[in-house]
């Protein structure tokens, strides 16, 4: 696209000095931002930098203190996201918005409903959505129910709901987040044909190579503020990097191989029964040692879930686990807790915190039984707070201090206050899914640094990641879980992403290497 | 802590303002009702002219409120971990007949005796109570619903055994039907002695202040001890913010509904304790009953908190004690549910306001510290 | 809430200003039943005595209702008598205790209970025989019966609702030994929900309706109403309770069906208690006010069993001759 | 297909289930269990479950849940009495659906614009519907007022003017009533059919007709309609339906005041059928029709048959106290036929695994048959009391069966906040 075309175009979306302010929290400050019609724009920047809030201030769901939007060169005020909707704009938001016990169709409709003598017109819409899909190549089928869909899936539910409304401005917010690289792949495909039929994409993402291949320009955010509008033809992804934190990149990379033969837990034959003929979970068998950090990697839904719910003892499931030699399969998670075994659980929010009760009490949780937390019937609180003030000072969590509610924090400080709190009390296995997802690089680095110390003083990781380049670079071994098996045991020192995604999606069929 | 403080301050503020509104609502009642709210406001604060009808009215205003902080605390512990314990109602009835036949088949020294009457509303009302938890964990049965139908059963089975196995004595022409009289030496000792030493004529037995009050102070702080200091105290509030966590946390969800429903229950079952040890001696068909809803009210007013519970208790029987005095006034006492069914409202709207703004404080003074409200100078 | 019952007496409530009542220094307190003033019942058959004493005998007054609970029975009548009341009457059985006890800690005061009896010295009990009514409308109900099927429907199993069933009983049965009788009550004991159900009223009459009864006596306070729509809907009879519900009732089409009604002068009660007060009485009696006294009795309004009278006064008669005792319990 | 499937399933029960309680009706002698005045009381007393029951679902399938169904219903009480006595039924209609209305709008501002736990709003309701009720009362009806003139009592409203209309099926329940007579021949299952319907169609209460349209109306509104879907995304996903331009605040507002002036329906009901307002009349039917809503998993139909199994076997305990025993009966076939379809599946395919659990159940199936079959015979009449809590312990024993298989909206008693998503 030559620069005279652009200048002749009116710009699609014109962010002119948009301020938001939140308690106590400048998100944006002074954004400006100009995208061109018919062209895919990437907004980069660290965690916090504010990139959703401007998408929503976008989409009409939060208003601006400041500044004006223009959107096709008129400019506009939104109250709520309908106001948006009105004028071509749609969004796919970072987490899904969908209802789980509605059928596809009723999702994408909802809103925009086709009426007939007053009722829902399912008919109509049915056939609107296939030929939706059809144009577009997003394959979904309208009456199932979004519960029993996959993350790919869902995706394409929600441009289409996007669609539906007739958008021709589409914003997705870290879209490629949960998808394997042939599904993003895939995305890309369908992003690169809406932008033929003249539709601009504004598009938000971590992964920076993605952002290369895919943007026709970028944004740079940074603390709230645009620092910079890069062409993706000029900088290469460690540059761009560099503009986001003003720091160097740090890599995932294992140093040297700390194995040994001791085999810290035994998982064999574990079997998980679904609902009707379907396992969760089909014979799944692995061991891992002292100073091994075992990945798992897999497309969201393939049994990862089970297997670490299974592990932790908190879903029922058939077969033997083993920890350090002995049967465990039959104990309670406390148990399982107390005799060593650590826990980042995938959704911090749901499974990892408290948030509404202090850092102390957060560092308590899951230790309740054990030293300091412990004394006797007692939660020891002075000991306690000791404790959470150490994890704070090791783990650099920026907080106030220790009796500093839980949600004050961002997800970052919070992510390392719970890595800090499983790595306490000496852990002889760690379960660590997802430690670092949504958590911005800084915080990444210092999250891998403390992984690896751990695993080098003989601790046996099961690191589970969507996230393949943390995979490949913590792991020692990996494993492929595909429909709740097994597949492929790889050696990560010569496996690429690529085919990783392979493995993990089925295209390459399960062979046991190593 | 600074930050504590602040919010106890802005509870405070917004529960003040809400009495204050709901008041205000109500005089505009008792205004079309034609009364003078003026009348009515000292008409709640009018204890009476003699010194007799003072500690009277201090008495009859303490009793009120004992069991109604024991009903706000049974139904509390099972609020806190979101577990909606509706069958408070039914549980104290059972645990109160039972305790009071139990009483009444024996005779031993006053504290054994009242002790293994305590002890046995504890446990039946902690067994009711184990029914709908074991429904729960075992069958996924809604406790709501099914506390509300072992409501029913309750009022039913209560009003069976009091009739048929349960039934004591009755003089000629009497017809309340009771239990058998309780020996004096399950009578609980009353705190009379209390008035002489403020001053005040005191009550006689029977109209005086029941000594089952010492029980709800130390009941109260057990309680407090056990969820704000104790491990399971920690569960039970783990499981309330975030039960998917304390599950991962290695609690037992269904272990924990079981002891916290359990414990709710034994708590209820002390509910009707005060009224039969302190004044009837039986259980009859006159037992004081909805005390296990009213305990509703009361605990979601007290925010859970025992100490919270103790005051709601206060201010909800300090209304109703003014029921007689409003009457005296020529003003319909009914005005008294409709201010606590409004401060009720209000006060949780105003918690709810408050809780927002001190967390909005919290997390601003979180960021101001961190340095995080300055954007960054940018040089492009 | 105690009684069965709708309103009250007969007489007229006098609004008669109290300046022109005469003079004294009688101040009678009152407390009522749950429900309290202004239930055109049982408690409102109280105030009439009470009013009555009021105009005629120049008391002052001060009723006083209890609150939804019921809870603080005791703390009213302590109320009233550190206000300076003198006597307190307790209206239903359940101010027994509460009245016994408040006897105790006001000795100097006279206190009066109705429907409960007391032997504490300064209590008076005021009983009614509501058995020997119940028997007066059973006789009624038996010997109009053509079809010797009659039906009876409690509000709640108290024992003082037992008491009219009792009653009820032993009167159709003399009459016709052979007599079917259905008895249903709605709630049990100790929930008063019994007397405010007139649908379930409603459904247990009819199904006696439909079984074939003629008449159905009802002791269920506001629940009788579903009963008299039963009787209307089934073109039978029925018979009311507690005050003339012939008068009392207003819907026309009701007032047809109910045959008589079994009265229970709680007034006549309160306002001789207060008269023999004043004049000097004190407590630790009873006072049955039954059918020698016309306590109970049967309302003739509607002139529909004026062709049995002979056959009423006879029994009336045998009662108060002490030739037939009624059974209080079924 | 699956729905047409589902239907036929429902309509096989429903025949099944007459087979049952004629054969049962024959082997005891209980007329009652069919008789249509059993059905009409049934239909009489499951009416008001039903409405509140419909207030819950559409309150909750919006996200709030409403405890507050009590409160609201005794406003409706209140209310229709209060207009009924002056201007006619249809203004008691109208009023007590107001004041039903009245209390849901209060429930909507407390849930929904202050965010406050729906839990504790609904109880403050229920403490103010009595009270505010009782206040009017003791202002409006006392002595000296015109109204205490027409009958009023502080308990009582005068009794409503004007007639309601009670139609029946023509010919069938009616005039010739061809199913009376069928009834009262006692053949097996014609005369039970017979007695059903006739229950169910003669002399009808005009509302009780508008009760039973309002089931299939709700579904149509909340299933099939896109403010239907609208409502529903607000108890499943609000945060969801807000990113759609969905006005949640708004839908959970019209919901809950829908809801209460529901609850107020059940109140007019109650009056219409005593003529006239009684304090406490509603008698905890509001707790009762949320039970029938969990019951009926959150699905009109199913609240339909929660609140006609409790309506059913509250209106055979009011008729015959001796009735209720064959409960026993009824329990002892229900098992009976649980072992048999055990067996016949056990012997058609053999599942290995879950043997021995599966054993254990039916042999404690079949000793509870045999229990219950004892029972039958040897008891003859319950104590009254146990009699009474007939349709609670029937509720609570078929929620222990089923309540594996419920599931309410996601987002049921979520504090929703516009813009921020938890
Ligand atoms: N509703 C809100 N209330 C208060 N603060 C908020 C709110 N939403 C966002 N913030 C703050 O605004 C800042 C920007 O948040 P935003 O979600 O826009 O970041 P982001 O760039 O999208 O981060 P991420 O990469 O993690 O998605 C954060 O620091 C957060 O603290
Ligand atoms: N809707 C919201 N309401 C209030 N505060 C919010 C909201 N959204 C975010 N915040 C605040 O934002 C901060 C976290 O922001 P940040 O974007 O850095 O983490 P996060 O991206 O939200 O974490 P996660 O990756 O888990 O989404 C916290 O202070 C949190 O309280
Ligand atoms: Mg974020
Ligand atoms: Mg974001």
């Amino acid at each position: 696209m030559s620069a005279d075309t652009l200048a002749t175009v009116k710009p699609a979306v014109e962010l002119e000095g948009i301020t938001k302010r939140f308690p106590g929290v400048v998100a944006n400050h002074d954004i400006r931002i100009t995208v061109q019609p018919g062209t895919v724009h990437a907004i980069v920047g660290e965690n916090g930098a504010g990139k959703s809030t401007l998408m929503k201030i976008l989409y009409g769901m939060q208003k601006p203190d400041e500044g004006t939007i223009k959107v096709n060169g008129t400019e506009v005020s939104f109250r709520t996201p309908s106001d948006a909707i009105e004028v071509g704009i749609g969004m796919v938001h970072q987490h899904f918005m969908l209802a789980d016990n509605f059928t596809v169709l009723e999702n994408i409709v909802l809103g925009a409903e086709p009426k007939r003598f007053g009722t829902l017109d399912t008919a109509a819409a049915r056939k609107r959505i296939v030929e939706l899909a059809d144009t577009h190549g997003l394959r979904v089928d309208p009456d199932k129910l979004v519960e029993d869909l996959g993350v790919g899936d869902r995706q394409r539910v929600e441009i289409l709901k996007v669609l539906y409304r007739g958008a021709r401005i589409l914003i997705l917010d870290e879209p490629t987040a949960v998808l394997v690289p042939q599904e993003v792949e895939e995305l890309f495909q369908n992003l690169r044909e809406l932008k033929a039929e003249g539709l601009t994409v504004i598009f938000i993402s971590h992964k920076l190579d993605e952002v290369l291949d895919i943007a026709d320009a970028i944004t740079v955010i940074r603390r709230g503020t645009t620092v910079a509008s890069v062409n993706p033809s000029d900088v290469t992804a460690r540059q761009l990097a560099e503009l986001m934190v003003g720091s160097e990149l740090p890599t995932p990379e294992t140093r040297e191989s700390t194995v040994t033969d001791v085999v810290t837990l035994k998982v064999a034959e574990l079997t998980m029964p679904g609902e009707g003929e379907r396992l969760l979970l089909d014979d799944v068998s692995f061991d891992i040692h002292q100073g091994e950090i075992l990945g798992i990697a897999g497309v969201e839904g393939n049994g990862q879930s089970e297997l670490i719910e299974a592990i932790m003892g908190i879903r029922p499931a058939q077969g033997r686990i083993e920890l350090a030699g002995q049967d465990i399969s039959t104990w309670s998670t406390l148990k399982r807790r107390e005799s060593g075994i650590g826990y980042i659980p995938e959704d911090r929010h749901r499974q990892g915190l408290l948030l509404e009760a202090s850092l102390w009490e957060n560092r308590v949780l899951g230790h309740q039984t054990r030293k300091p937390a412990r004394n006797g019937i007692w939660v020891d609180r002075r000991a306690s707070k000791a404790d959470t003030e150490r994890i704070v000072r090791d783990y650099d969590v920026r907080t106030p201090g220790v009796d500093t509610l839980a949600l004050a924090l961002s997800g970052g400080n919070q992510q390392k206050l719970i890595v800090g709190r499983e790595m306490s009390g000496d852990p002889a296995f760690l379960i660590a899914a997802h430690p670092t997802r949504g958590v911005d690089v800084g915080a990444q680095a210092a999250i891998w640094d403390h992984l690896r110390n751990a695993r080098a003083a003989g601790l046996a990781v099961l690191l589970i990641s969507a996230d393949l380049d943390e995979l490949i670079g913590l792991s020692d071994t990996i494993q492929v879980i595909y429909r709740g098996r097994l597949v492929a045991a790889l050696d990560p020192s010569d496996i690429t992403p690529e085919r990783l995604g392979g493995y993990m999606t089925g295209a390459i069929a399960g062979t046991e290497e190593t | 802590m600074p930050a504590g403080l602040n919010r106890a301050l802005l509870t405070v503020a917004g529960a003040v303002v809400a009495v204050i509104l709901a008041i205000a609502i109500c005089s505009v009642a008792i205004i079309i009702a034609g009364g003078e709210p003026l009348t009515a406001l000292t008409a709640l604060f009018d204890f009476g002219e003699a010194a007799r009808a003072q500690s009277n009215s201090i008495a009859t205003f303490l009793n009120r409120a004992v069991p109604l902080f024991i009903a706000g605390l049974a139904v509390a512990v099972g609020f806190r971990m979101n577990l909606f314990n509706i069958g408070v109602e039914g549980q104290y009835r059972i645990a109160a007949i039972c305790a009071a036949y139990v009483g009444s088949t024996f005779t031993a020294p006053a504290p054994l005796q009242i002790t293994v009457i305590i002890v046995v509303a504890a446990l039946v009302g902690g067994l009711y109570a184990l029914i709908p938890a074991v429904m729960k964990v075992t069958r996924g049965v809604n406790e709501v619903i099914s506390t509300i139908m072992l409501n029913y059963i309750a009022i039913n089975l209560a009003a069976f055994l009091v009739r048929g196995p349960f039934a004591g004595q009755r003089a000629e022409g009497e017809l309340t039907v009771s239990t058998p009289k309780l020996p004096d030496s399950a009578m609980f000792p009353d705190l009379n002695f209390l008035f002489e030493g403020f001053g005040f004529l005191p009550p006689t037995r029977g109209g005086g202040l029941w000594g089952f009050l010492i029980v709800a102070i130390v009941l109260g702080v057990a309680i407090w001890v056990v969820l704000e200091r104790t491990r399971f105290g920690f569960n039970i509030k783990a499981s309330g913010l975030n039960s998917p966590a304390a599950l991962a946390s290695g609690v037992n969800p269904k272990k924990m509904v079981i002891s916290a429903m359990v414990l709710s229950g034994a708590i209820a079952g002390l509910i009707g304790l005060p009224e039969i040890l302190g004044d009837r001696g039986a259980y009859n068909s006159n037992f004081t009953a909805g005390l296990g809803f009213l305990g509703i009210a009361v605990a979601l007013l007290g925010r859970n908190k025992p100490v919270g519970i103790a005051i709601a208790a206060l201010l909800f029987a300090f209304l109703d004690r003014a029921q007689g005095a409003l009457q005296f006034a020529d003003i319909p006492p009914s005005v008294i549910t409709i201010i606590q069914g409004t401060i009720v409202l209000l006060v949780v709207v105003a918690n709810e306001v408050t809780n927002r703004i001190a967390l909005r404080l919290e997390e601003r003074r979180a960021a101001q510290q961190l340095g995080r409200n300055t954007p960054v100078e940018v040089n492009a | 809430g105690g009684g069965g019952g709708t309103t009250a007496a007969s007489q007229e409530p006098t609004g008669a200003a109290s300046s022109e009542a005469p003079k004294s220094d009688l101040k009678v307190g009152l407390a009522f039943d749950v429900g309290g003033r202004g239930d055109k019942s049982f408690n409102d058959s109280a105030y009439a005595g009470l009013e009555k004493a009021k105009t005629d005998l120049g008391a002052e007054i001060k009723e006083l209702s209890p609150s939804a609970d019921g809870s603080n029975r005791g703390d009213l009548l302590r109320q009233l008598a550190d206000a300076g009341y003198n006597p307190i009457i307790g209206v239903g059985f359940a101010y027994a205790e509460d009245v016994k006890k408040a006897a105790e800690e006001y000795p100097d005061i006279q206190f009066a209970i109705v429907d409960s009896a007391s032997n504490a010295p300064n209590v008076t009990g005021l009983l009614f025989a509501e058995e020997q009514g119940s028997y007066l409308a059973g006789v009624a109900a038996a010997t109009k019966a053509e079809s010797g099927h009659v039906g009876f429907v409690g509000g709640v199993e108290s024992d003082l609702i037992k008491k009219f069933e009792a009653g009820f009983v032993a009167g159709v049965k003399s009459v016709k030994a052979d007599a079917k009788i259905d008895i249903k009550y709605l709630t049990p004991d100790g929930d008063f929900s019994g007397f405010k159900a007139p649908d379930k009223g409603k459904v247990a009459a009819e199904k006696m309706y439909q079984d074939g009864a003629d008449i159905v006596y009802h002791a269920s306070g506001d629940s009788g109403l579903g009963v008299f729509q039963a009787a209307a809907a089934a073109k039978k009879k029925a018979i009311g309770v507690d005050s003339d519900q012939r008068q009392t009732v207003k819907e026309t089409d009701l007032q047809s069906v109910i045959m008589t009604s079994m009265l229970k002068r709680v007034d006549v009660g309160v306002f001789e208690f207060i008269k023999a007060f004043q004049g000097g009485a004190k407590g630790g009696t009873n006072t049955t006010y039954d059918l020698k006294v016309d306590g109970v009795g049967l309302s003739t309004t509607g002139g529909e069993i004026d062709d049995i009278k002979d056959k009423l006064d006879a029994a009336k008669k045998d009662i108060v001759d002490g030739k037939i005792t009624v059974p209080a319990k079924p | 297909m699956t729905r047409v499937r589902k239907y036929h399933l429902a309509l096989i029960g429903v025949a099944a289930l007459i087979l049952v309680m004629s054969l049962v009706r024959v082997v005891s002698g209980e007329t009652d269990i069919t008789s249509s005045g059993t059905f009409a009381a049934a239909l009489l007393l499951a009416v008001p479950i039903g409405l509140a029951g419909l207030g819950g679902l559409w309150a909750e399938r919006a996200g709030v849940v409403n405890i507050g169904l009590e409160g609201m219903m005794v406003l409706g009480t209140w209310f229709a009495g209060w207009a009924g006595y002056q201007w006619g039924p249809v203004a008691a209609l109208a009023a007590g659906l107001i004041g039903g209305a009245l209390g849901g709008l209060l429930h909507a501002i407390a849930t929904v614009t202050f965010g406050v736990d729906h839990i504790i709003s609904g109880v403050a309701i229920n403490l103010l519907g009595p009270g505010i009720t009782r206040f009017l009362s003791e202002v409006l009806y006392k002595e000296g007022t015109p109204a205490a003139e027409a009958g009023a009592g502080i308990t009582t409203s005068p009794a409503i003017t004007g007639q309601t209309w009670t139609p029946s099926l023509p010919v069938f329940s009616d005039g010739p009533d061809l199913l009376g007579k069928l009834e009262s021949t006692h053949w097996f299952l014609l005369s039970d059919v017979a007695g059903i319907v006739r229950g169910l169609t003669h002399e009808i209460n005009i509302l009780v007709l508008l009760a039973v349209l309002l089931l299939p109306l709700t579904y149509f509104v909340l299933w099939r309609t896109s403010f239907g879907l609208r409502l529903r995304s607000a108890g499943e996903n609000p945060w969801a339906a807000e990113s759609l331009g969905v006005n949640v605040y708004l839908i959970k507002y019209i919901a809950v005041v829908a809801s209460g002036a529901l609850a107020g329906l059940g109140g007019v009901f109650l009056v219409f059928v005593s003529t006239k307002y009684v304090e406490g009349q509603t008698a905890g039917r509001g707790f009762i029709g949320l039970a029938a809503m969990i019951f009926g998993n959150w699905r009109p139909g199913g609240l339909a048959a929660g609140a006609a199994l409790f309506g059913y076997a509250d209106g055979l305990q009011l008729r015959s106290s001796t009735a209720v025993t064959t409960f026993f009966l009824f329990g002892a076939v229900l098992l009976l036929i649980y072992v048999g379809l055990q067996v016949r599946r056990l012997m058609t395919n053999d599942l290995a695994g879950q043997e021995t659990k599966r054993y254990t159940l039916m042999a404690a199936a079949v000793l509870g048959a045999v229990i219950l079959f004892w029972l039958w015979l040897t008891v003859d009449k319950l104590p009254n009391e146990f009699v009474f809590i007939t349709p609670h312990v029937l509720t609570l024993l078929v929620l222990l069966v089923a309540s594996q298989r419920l599931r309410m909206p996601k987002a049921d008693g979520v504090v929703y906040r516009r813009g921020e998503q938890h």
